[in-house]
């Protein structure tokens, strides 16, 4: 029976990915931010999962506006890393899994969420960045330690899903991986936020107590993050801090109790604050 | 701008919320800010910008803004951030330098602000709190 | 306030266009078929929608396999009638009603379903058939009499949205129709069906007998029809029968009780059952 | 064919559920009676069956059966009749005529069959009720 054992909560912003690749990680603004993630790295050596489940948000890359899913699930053999402006990422193709996502596509759907079936799709830094972070560098040439299954939600155009829809969403994707008849470590990633906005006057806002509030109650309370507003989020974390709706996925997919076996918050990395938690499920 | 019915994020100072109003009233802006994503797409808005415009149908008022690089504009038209960071991209702007531009600081000052701990959200929740300094 | 009068179920077979677009509706194998349609363009004039909801689906037309939405709703300002194959059809373009449709996405996002927003769409026979067959003919310089908010479902790959969440879905959007401020008179369609199979050695199957218990509980026990199984649409229906959750989106949008104005049901058109009924909300 | 789980609808006879598994299977043949709903691309495949079917990475059977028109042989290689429709009005075949050629008899005879009410419920529901007679 495959099985999620642990969840991973991580920001995903793009200069982050720019710093691993121009191989700056050791500068002064960065170091601080990349000890963090050092604990991170051992921990998936250690716990090496056979899938990565990975909810993000394209950010106008692979769907542009004249088509937005609101959950748009990777089924494809292969994701090749997208050119978003500024080049390709040199990272891997990212691999996927596709009898476990077509398993899981069935399961969540027929569980009446209304997912979109993806079997071509590029993928920019939102999900390569988390990669990236808790996997160490990997040149375009190597290979991802494991396949991965992507799962873009819309947090661009108004409105995002509810925290709440997300986080049922994680419960129905877990019921989705319980019944899948092989032997699988899956962990599962929800990432983007912390507070940040990258646009107009307000940008560069970061509201570091908001974020570590957010932080204890995905260890401790998520029946209180699910029920955070739109509204809240917007004003207190910044137009894109919505973004952290996205955590809500990963959350319900754990147990209810969790172990939070690691914690980094770091401003800034660009305009954004960084935020990382590590939980596994008890079983 | 088109007409838009009252939104209970209207209230937020310094923010423009990306909903379907927006969506809609930007929509050429912005397919034209997502093709330049591709390095072709660059290269032939490079060496004519006026004639690859031509392709999008968008308003006189949006076309001039991308000519003129207005990015506070563009968001006003309808652009959303991600749209117009393509275009930023292409200027080889970054996202922190684009923030800088449209906070209407140099770029060290906004990039200290970051380093000192970001814009605090104390007096950053209403607008009323911006009218007031 | 909008508000939904009426709800339309009606099957669209691509053979129904092609008799109004070659004219040879009169013809004995297609007059019967057609003499049912005579009380409902009546009924047209006389209710005279603003808006019309269609709910239909996309033949591997406008989505091809590599993007694979379980509901996609229209908010272009207007759709093309697509070439499936066989050219276009000779029949206007049709307009959309981009507030109106925006408002139902944000509404229906924020009632947790998980829409997929189309901003540019060509539309197929699923569309352009009901219209034709409930306002006769239009040509192609010609005007559709109001606008149309198409809802595109995915009935293609298995599996399609149960019956239960099609039926849940229609409520809300007639929540979202009813909230919104400008007076309009908005009639649903549920297209598709009734039993047909249109593909390998049982191609051809036809249920009267279950096609005729759906109409009578489209009438009266919408409760019953919510909860049928896929596995029975298909077995009692054949393959391409499930299309009927369609129209399980229209009832569920309607009053609890209505009236049932008209009903006609027709073998054959092509390989397939036809089926029409019109229900009135009592307000 | 590609390694099937059992599926609770593998009782019905003669029918395939499109599911994913067939999707799968089925992906690059599909893709490509897709491309055959727009005008250019069918005069194209017309002009030169085999240079058009290189574009698409589909396995020898499928393309094989692409061109014997053998359209039971495509339903079993994971086509959908949806697509496989899309190559069949290029030929001219109506999805009445394709039904004809699956069911193995005569135009008229298909055709008949339906004007008297179409193929019986009865004796269809199950894979058993085949086998017996
Ligand atoms: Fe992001
Ligand atoms: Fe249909």
């Amino acid at each position: 029976m495959a099985r999620i054992t642990a969840g991973v909560g991580c920001s995903h912003v793009p200069a982050i990915g720019v710093a691993m690749d121009t191989g700056i990680t050791d500068q002064p603004y960065w170091k601080p931010l990349f000890d963090g993630f050092v604990k991170s790295r051992e921990w998936m050596k250690d716990n090496k999962p056979d899938v990565i489940f990975l909810v993000y948000n394209d950010h106008c890359t692979a769907f542009d506006a004249s088509c937005i899913p609101t959950f748009a699930l990777g089924c494809a053999a292969e994701f090749a890393p997208a050119d978003e402006g500024w080049g390709r990422r040199p990272v891997p193709v990212v691999k996927g899994h596709q009898k476990l996502a077509s398993h899981i596509a069935q399961s969540v759907i027929l569980d009446e969420f209304d997912l979109t079936i993806m079997n071509e799709m590029e993928v920019d830094h939102g999900l390569t960045v988390p990669l990236s972070v808790m996997f160490g560098e990997h040149g375009v040439d190597d290979e991802w330690p494991c396949p991965v299954i992507p799962l873009a939600v819309n947090v661009v155009q108004y409105p995002a899903p509810t925290g709440n829809r997300c986080y049922n969403l994680g419960k129905a994707i877990r019921r989705a991986i319980d019944s899948y008849p092989e032997d699988l470590n899956v962990v599962i990633f929800g990432t983007g936020g912390m507070s940040h906005q990258l646009q107009a006057e307000r940008a560069g806002l970061i509201n570091p107590e908001w974020d570590n509030r957010f932080l204890d109650s995905m260890a401790n309370d998520p029946e209180a993050a699910r029920q955070i507003t739109h509204l809240e989020y917007l004003r207190e974390t910044g137009s894109e801090g919505i973004e952290m709706v996205m955590w809500l996925v990963m959350r319900g997919a754990l147990d209810e109790k969790v172990t939070e076996v690691h914690r980094h918050y770091h401003v800034p990395a660009s305009n954004t604050a960084v935020g990382h938690i590590i939980l596994e499920n008890h079983e | 701008m088109t007409e838009r019915t009252e939104k209970p994020y209207d209230d937020i100072p310094g923010t423009f919320v990306f909903d379907a109003d927006r969506s809609r009233e930007g929509y050429h802006l912005n397919m034209f800010c997502i093709s330049l994503r591709l390095a072709d797409n660059r290269a032939t808005f490079g060496a004519d910008e006026g004639a690859y415009l031509d392709r999008y149908p968008m308003t006189p008022a949006q076309r001039q803004a991308v000519l003129d690089r207005d990015w506070m504009e563009l968001l006003r038209l309808g652009g959303n951030i991600y749209y117009t960071s393509k275009l930023a991209a292409n200027d080889g702007i970054t996202f922190q330098e684009l923030a800088a531009k449209m906070t209407g600081v140099p770029n060290e000052e906004y990039r200290d602000m970051m380093l000192q701990g970001g814009r605090p959200i104390e007096g950053n929740r209403y607008k009323s709190e911006w009218e007031k300094t």
